[in-house]
């Protein structure tokens, strides 16, 4: 039994509303990658922060055992120094620094009183090479992709020594081929004897990496298993508390013969006069789902963006919506034509992390709670209820700030707010990005509801098998350029790798 | 030193006319926006070219401000100091650059200067008192003070404290209430006087402000509770606002300081000194450096009966303006 | 299931008390009570508490302004400058000009709705910082003040001027008027609870929502009672009051005032939610400089003057008024109620100083304690 | 909305200008072409370069202080009055008590420390908002130091404290000194390039490495004999340079002053990388406190006295010139070079003004003016 490096035993965790862990116990097997498997909300998260010092000693009961020895870490940096090493779910970086800057900041290279830069600009350019990003470590953070930051995180992570290394959902930002990346770095790093605690919702990940599970439902813990015992299932089963025998619910839509969306020659320059995409060609029509894949910075997010009137920019082509040319110039005047955009950043460009659940989901429609152009807080109340109960939000109540909620949740909120203004048009950007699987069956529920209202869905996915269960039809983006359009029956993975790749072959 | 000589030329080539530097406290306050018109008025009549200029009451903005003025090749620098004792390196800096300096109203201590031309401050805070005290030798006193912050403050309440301090201590008069209003605002004395009333139960009978804008707020506080008029109350500065409740009976007094005859008399100095030519004065003051030229002038207690041979004789403000708000007939 | 719960009907909206306010106001009550203590009960005497409604006036019509400006994301240094050239602007148009009180009144209105209108204006479509643009504003108009009138005190206004500072009013009115608002109050609940009733909402419990009732309506009557015991409602309070009510109604019941909200707390969430950006931020400081207009107003109409140094300094005890209250700087976060308990606590600070006559620099000493105390307990008490 | 840049192998690492500075150069060159012309070329005269950077040196001091302070994430608004009590403590052990000239300087220091130390330790432990602590100790040190001094001003010191603001360096150790720091910024650079070869990092091209350290040198050198035509390099400029160099030093070398960075920009992403985000903070204010106790012996060398008045308003000063710098009031950016062009632009509006012989009411309005205008083209130029 000695064997493990890591034991927590009876880990309880309250929040003043909540009691996010309740007698948990986690063992971790050294040299491990151990998964830990949950539902939005289940506390895995939580159970990580009372690991690495983030909640201190005696903000917890129970106890920690490292190499059987006790810890109670009263800050991170005593954590860091016992060699625990932690990916955060919500990415710790600092946008105004440089990349060099971020992947040491609070490391050792730092603490010295004078900082040796070149040494670190040699070390952020080894770190880099290892989880296959190619840049100039003097670049600012904020300039880079979600993906990229969640990669350099990663990078980050690998600068210090580390005996447990812990993911908190590293790869719900990546595309595929960085999750390829990612996970041959973590099988190299278990041949050198570093423990990983993985945690994901793409379970394929799981079944592919982990050596052990453990699953947590409402803060406790259900199980702990070998890989070999278990399916993915069978986790399934256990996270969701029931069976789910389907993952991509998709019905066969009535499609309509009227576009919805319909572009043309569209090419859209960003503020330095740059081409971001050029000559895109596409349409939608009411009641069908088209998905959009590519690799990341293929331009799909840019694409919609500019669209929808929130990128500054020379535009040029014909857009249509509902066989009305537009020219659309600002996020308001999209809203007005029935568009509907839900970012692929939810916490930067979806919502209010400060303000209340209903306030946020009633941000666009406010108009639907108003009487006499005053906000009637009954309406606004019934109305948050009803969306947010449709979406099966998980939350105490509806005056707490969303920023208080689980990932998962805080997606649901961005949904609602979003559905709740009655789109004709709905572009999802990585809807699903750091959902769990119940929840994602409950989204994509949502979307054949919608597509059998006559909304045309645009579903822009960097996980293949989401676009390819989902979709009526398939549209590939590669390096700013539409590269393959596919019939739901017609697309495979290889093909559409194939186009978002730029059509070279790969095997 | 060696002082800048790319533009000697054209200053000189300006030289045959005399330049003479004016530096102004601020002109947050009525009374120097008078002093610096007349003294520009006087200076410009008597051939010489002045350069005005304001330090919104910063001391080192003050000295930097004397400093620009100093590199524009000055023939003499008049200095209205915000604070007397602030400001002696630059004046050694105009020494050292044989700039003759002249102290208008308020002296400067410790360095050289030519001429001080000034009102006595601590006699301006006993004539307010005298005023008062012979009107009402007993009774409650209210002090409402100036400016935290403003030397000058202090010196009108040691003057105040001359006259009644002994009459404090012979048990005729009680002290109720010692109040500074923060920058001399009116809004200040407005609510220091309520309040010293509410305390007080209205129980005051005189109040001893420094200046006319503070009274100014202290009245609107008497006013709401009916006792404009009848509680005394000191001033300072003769503002127009200030005469004019003087002659509505609202006010009091105000210490009048001929502004129009300072202003002037400086100007003469300050052209004298320019041309090099020697100053005479009747008294002197040491300044802790050495003994300064005093030309002394006397301020000038006013009350109701004095406004048409100070102010208005002066052409300070005009009879119209200062009856403004009185009916015809009550007029003198 | 323990922790996220699945949502029981119940518990749709917590309806916790607002503890922010709630903690203020005692930290109010703690401030009265010493004071009260140290000045054998003058300090919480009809008169003196008449005194304290009306001296906090000014800073409470900033502050409601300033709240919005700070919600939003930014910050108005010039709000003292404004204060000094609106109510400069009016004493020099009906002393000099002859206007009558009403057009001299919306002038000054309008005129700070302007200075309001230019600095949005830079703020909102050129993104020059607020702390720069309204830091020039603040040495701009005190510049157009001493300018304009030549650094002359400018007094004394008509009688109808005066009066906005200065009056009371009448006992009957004001019964009256705490009685209207009362049986709104009562109307308000009864039918905004019939209201949730048919929509199927919550109710809580009727001994809460008519307890709350009762609590404010007693407050109401007791103010105005005290008030009345003096000369009746101060009309610069009362001004305040109808400033603050039509305030609140904006911030939470308009979607503008929704849109602040959103603005401050996420500009590029609210941008990409189709809110325009620039033009609220243009409101919002249109609106603070029309405040700081009434504010101006109020002041010359309460010194029955106007001085080149009106306002001096007024900005930092508004904003002080709205963090006090609980608005954060950062933006997003922040109420009306909140900014004017803040400038009741601040005006209390000065109010209970000089009433006890203590010395020049121990007032510096003790507010600025006093000051950090007060937000400190604040802060401590909604930790708990 | 999304940022990109196609990276190039060779763009490794991209050295790019420091543009912020760069406009803000431009900036400043512009204000001073357009006051030397106005003033005949006065403005530019050796003896008026003396001045201005005489002129400057408090608010530098201050802005360098304050750069962190609001990088950091925070603003002190109490260095006025911080400016204040230290200069004025400083007269009074001094000229009261007879202490000598460099006991007293340290003193000065130590107590602004102590002070920063305080106000830190609210902000930092006690998450009390700076604004209120700094605005309560805005109000606290100004009380204290009414207190000490009674309202006297203090005058005067000894010569030896009096030459801190007044004297200047003589040529030659001028001269000696620009030589210095010429050799060692070529000493540094082929230092560091050997080091990034050895290493086989990215080397710029020589021309760019060694033309930059040309233009250095030869505004160096430029301004030591503009300054030497006069009478010299003024000492409260050298305390300013020195100064600027170490925290230049501080912020880009150490990880103290990476970590603020950190803090101001993202405070959670800080926390969790393992910063001790309080005691940092608190590092902060006392830096910032012992500036301001330098600034107080400048100004009151300069004045050659204390008053009670002192430093009144230096805060907002000292923010413009940092905001004017490009530090972000959101925190987590700012740079001591541009706090330093700040201060030296708010000086040379200042000292053109007065120059030309503005008249006083224009002046507020065109510093007002040019301030938002300076800011305004440092942004469009950024956006280009
Ligand atoms: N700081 C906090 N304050 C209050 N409640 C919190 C806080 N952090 C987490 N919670 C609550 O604790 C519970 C567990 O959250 P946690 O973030 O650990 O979930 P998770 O399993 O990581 O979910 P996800 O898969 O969405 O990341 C949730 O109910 C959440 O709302
Ligand atoms: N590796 C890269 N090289 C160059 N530019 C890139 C790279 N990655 C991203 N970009 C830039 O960032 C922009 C953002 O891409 P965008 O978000 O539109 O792509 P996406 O297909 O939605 O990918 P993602 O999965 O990252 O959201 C791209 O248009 C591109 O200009
Ligand atoms: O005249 C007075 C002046 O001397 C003082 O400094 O400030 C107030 C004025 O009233
Ligand atoms: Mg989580
Ligand atoms: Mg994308």
């Amino acid at each position: 039994m000695t064997e493990y490096v890591l034991e927590m035993k009876g880990i309880t965790k309250e929040f003043p509303s909540v009691k996010a862990l309740d007698n948990v116990t986690f063992s971790v097997r050294k040299g491990e990658i151990h998964a830990l498997c949950g539902e939005n909300g289940a506390g895995k998260s939580t159970l990580m922060k009372v690991l690495s010092g983030v909640y201190p000693a005696g903000t917890y009961s129970g106890k920690i055992l490292i190499k059987g020895k006790e810890a109670s870490f009263k800050n991170i940096k005593e954590s860091q120094d016992a060699g625990v090493a932690i990916i955060y779910q919500e990415l710790a970086l600092v946008g105004e620094m440089t990349i060099a800057e971020n992947l040491f900041l609070g490391h050792d290279l730092m603490r010295s009183a004078v900082i040796n830069w070149n040494e670190i600009y040699k070390n952020s350019m080894v770190a880099l090479e290892k989880v296959g990003l190619d840049l100039d470590p003097q670049m600012k953070v904020s300039e880079l992709t979600v993906g990229k930051q969640q990669l350099l995180e990663i990078a980050k992570a690998l600068t210090k020594e580390t005996d447990i290394l812990i993911l908190d959902e590293p790869t719900a930002a990546l595309t595929e081929s960085d999750v390829a990346v990612l996970i041959k770095l973590l099988n190299e790093l278990r041949k050198q004897g570093v423990t990983c605690i993985y945690i994901s919702h793409k379970l394929g990940e799981v079944m592919e990496l982990a050596d052990s599970v453990t699953i947590l439902r409402d803060g406790q813990t259900i199980s702990t298993n070998s890989i070999e015992y278990l399916t993915e299932e069978m986790i399934i089963t256990k996270m969701v508390g029931r069976e789910l025998t389907e993952l991509f619910p998709y019905e066969v839509h009535e499609i309509s013969d009227e576009n919805v969306l319909h572009v043309e020659n569209y090419t859209s320059y960003n503020k330095s006069g740059k081409k971001v995409v050029s000559n895109i060609n596409f349409n939608v029509k009411k009641g069908e789902i088209v998905g959009f894949s590519g690799l990341m910075g293929a331009g799909r997010s840019e694409l919609f963006i500019s669209l929808f009137g929130g990128m500054p920019g020379k535009k040029e082509g014909t857009v249509k919506l509902n066989d009305k040319t537009v020219t659309i110039k600002s996020p308001a005047a999209a809203i007005k034509e029935g568009f509907a955009y839900v970012s692929e950043d939810r916490k930067r460009y979806g919502l209010v992390l400060g303000m209340d659940i209903a306030k946020n989901t009633t941000l666009i429609a406010l108009n639907k709670v108003m009487k006499l152009n005053v906000i009637s807080q009954a309406l606004e109340v019934r109305a948050a209820e009803e969306i947010t109960t449709k979406m099966k939000l998980k939350a105490p109540n509806l005056d707490i700030e969303v920023g208080k909620l689980s990932g998962g949740n805080q997606q649901k909120v961005v949904l609602s707010k979003w559905i709740m203004n009655n789109p004709k048009l709905l572009i999802l950007d990585e809807p699903t990005r750091g959902i769990d699987v119940g929840a994602k069956y409950e989204i994509y529920k949502i979307m054949n509801e919608l597509v059998q209202q006559g909304v045309g869905i645009v579903l822009i996915s960097s996980e293949l098998p989401e676009v390819l269960g989902m979709s009526d039809r398939i549209l590939v983006m590669c390096e700013g350029k539409i590269t393959g359009e596919f019939t739901r029956e017609e697309a495979t993975q290889e093909k559409v790798m194939m186009c978002a790749t730029g059509g070279e072959k790969r095997d | 030193g060696d002082s800048s000589t790319g533009k000697a030329s054209s200053s000189d080539s300006a030289g045959d006319k005399l330049k003479i530097g004016l530096s102004v406290s601020d002109l947050t306050l009525e009374r120097w926006q008078h002093d610096r018109d007349f003294f520009v008025a006087k200076a410009e009549e008597m051939g010489a070219e002045v350069v005005v200029q304001s330090a919104n009451g910063d001391e080192a903005k003050q000295l930097s401000q004397i400093q620009n003025m100093l590199s524009q090749d000055l023939d003499a620098l008049v200095i209205i100091a915000i604070n007397s004792d602030s400001l002696s390196t630059v004046v050694e800096q105009a020494n050292a650059e044989d700039v003759p300096v002249l102290a208008y109203d308020r002296l400067i201590n410790g360095a050289d200067i030519s001429a001080y031309v000034s009102f006595d401050n601590v006699r301006v805070g006993e004539m307010q008192a005298e005023y008062l005290v012979n009107l009402k030798p007993d009774g409650n006193y209210f002090l409402m003070g100036g400016s935290p912050t403003d030397n000058n403050a202090k010196m009108f309440r040691e003057g105040q404290m001359n006259i009644i301090q002994p009459l404090v201590d012979k048990g005729d008069i009680t002290i109720v209430g010692d109040q500074w209003a923060k920058d001399w605002d009116a809004n200040e004395a407005l609510k220091i006087m309520e309040n010293a009333l509410t305390a007080n139960k209205n129980n005051i009978d005189v109040v001893v402000a420094s200046n006319d804008n503070t009274a100014g707020g202290a009245i609107q506080a008497l006013e709401a509770q009916g006792l404009a008029g009848k509680v005394l109350i000191s001033g300072q500065d003769a503002d127009l606002a200030g005469v004019q409740r003087i002659a509505e009976g609202l006010q009091t007094m105000t210490v009048y300081k001929p502004i129009k005859a300072i202003a002037e008399k400086s100007a003469e100095v300050a052209v004298q000194l320019a041309k090099g030519e020697e100053v005479t004065a009747t008294d002197s003051v040491n300044n802790g450096q050495m003994d300064v030229p005093f030309i002394k002038l006397d301020p000038i207690s006013v009350g109701k009966d004095e406004l048409m041979t100070t102010v208005i004789e002066d052409e300070f403000h005009s009879y119209d303006d200062v009856y403004k708000n009185v009916p015809e007939s009550d007029r003198p | 299931m323990i922790n996220e719960q699945t949502i029981k009907k119940e518990s749709k909206l917590s309806f916790k008390f607002d503890l922010q306010s709630y903690t203020l106001i005692l930290a109010l009550i703690f401030i009265a009570i010493i004071f009260t203590f140290f000045t054998d009960g003058e300090f919480l005497s009809s008169r003196n508490i008449s005194n304290l409604f009306t001296q906090m006036s000014i800073i409470a019509v900033l502050a409601v302004g300033m709240t919005l400006v700070i919600v939003a994301g930014h910050i108005d240094l010039s709000v003292g400058s404004i204060v000094g050239v609106t109510g400069g602007i009016a004493a020099m148009l009906q002393v000099w000009q002859g206007w009558s009180t009403p057009v001299v009144v919306l002038a000054a209105i309008i005129i700070g709705g302007l200075i309001g209108l230019w600095q949005g204006w830079w703020v909102a479509y050129r993104a020059v910082p607020a702390f720069i643009v309204t830091l020039g504003g603040m040495l701009i108009f005190r510049g157009v003040l001493i300018g304009l009138s030549d650094g002359q005190t400018i007094s004394s206004l008509n009688p109808s001027f005066k009066q906005i500072g200065n009056s009371y009013l009448p006992f009957i009115p004001g019964y009256i008027i705490a009685a209207i608002a009362v049986i709104l109050m009562i109307a308000f609940t009864v039918n905004s609870r019939r209201k949730r009733k048919e929509m199927g909402l919550l109710l809580l419990p009727s001994v809460i929502d008519y307890g709350k009732v009762t609590v404010y309506s007693v407050v109401l009557v007791v103010i105005t009672y005290m008030l009345n015991r003096y000369l009746g409602i101060p009309i610069p309070f009362l001004i305040v009051a109808v400033i603050a009510l039509i305030f609140m109604f904006i911030t939470t019941k308009t979607a503008f005032g929704r849109r602040i909200y959103a603005i401050g707390g996420n500009p590029e969430a609210a941008a990409l939610s189709g809110i325009n950006i620039k033009r609220n931020t243009l409101y919002v400081f249109i609106s603070m400089g029309a405040l700081a207009g009434v504010a101006g107003v109020l002041l010359t109409a309460r010194l029955n003057a106007a001085t080149v140094s009106a306002g001096n300094s007024y900005e930092l005890d508004a904003i002080a008024a709205c963090v006090i209250g609980g608005t954060s700087l950062m933006g997003g976060k922040g109420k009306i109620f909140g900014a004017i308990i803040g400038a009741l606590i601040m005006a209390s600070i000065d109010n209970g100083m000089s009433m006890m006559n203590i010395g020049a620099y121990w007032q510096y000493i003790v507010k600025g304690l006093i000051l950090i105390l007060a937000v400190w307990v604040d802060i401590i008490s909604k930790h708990k």
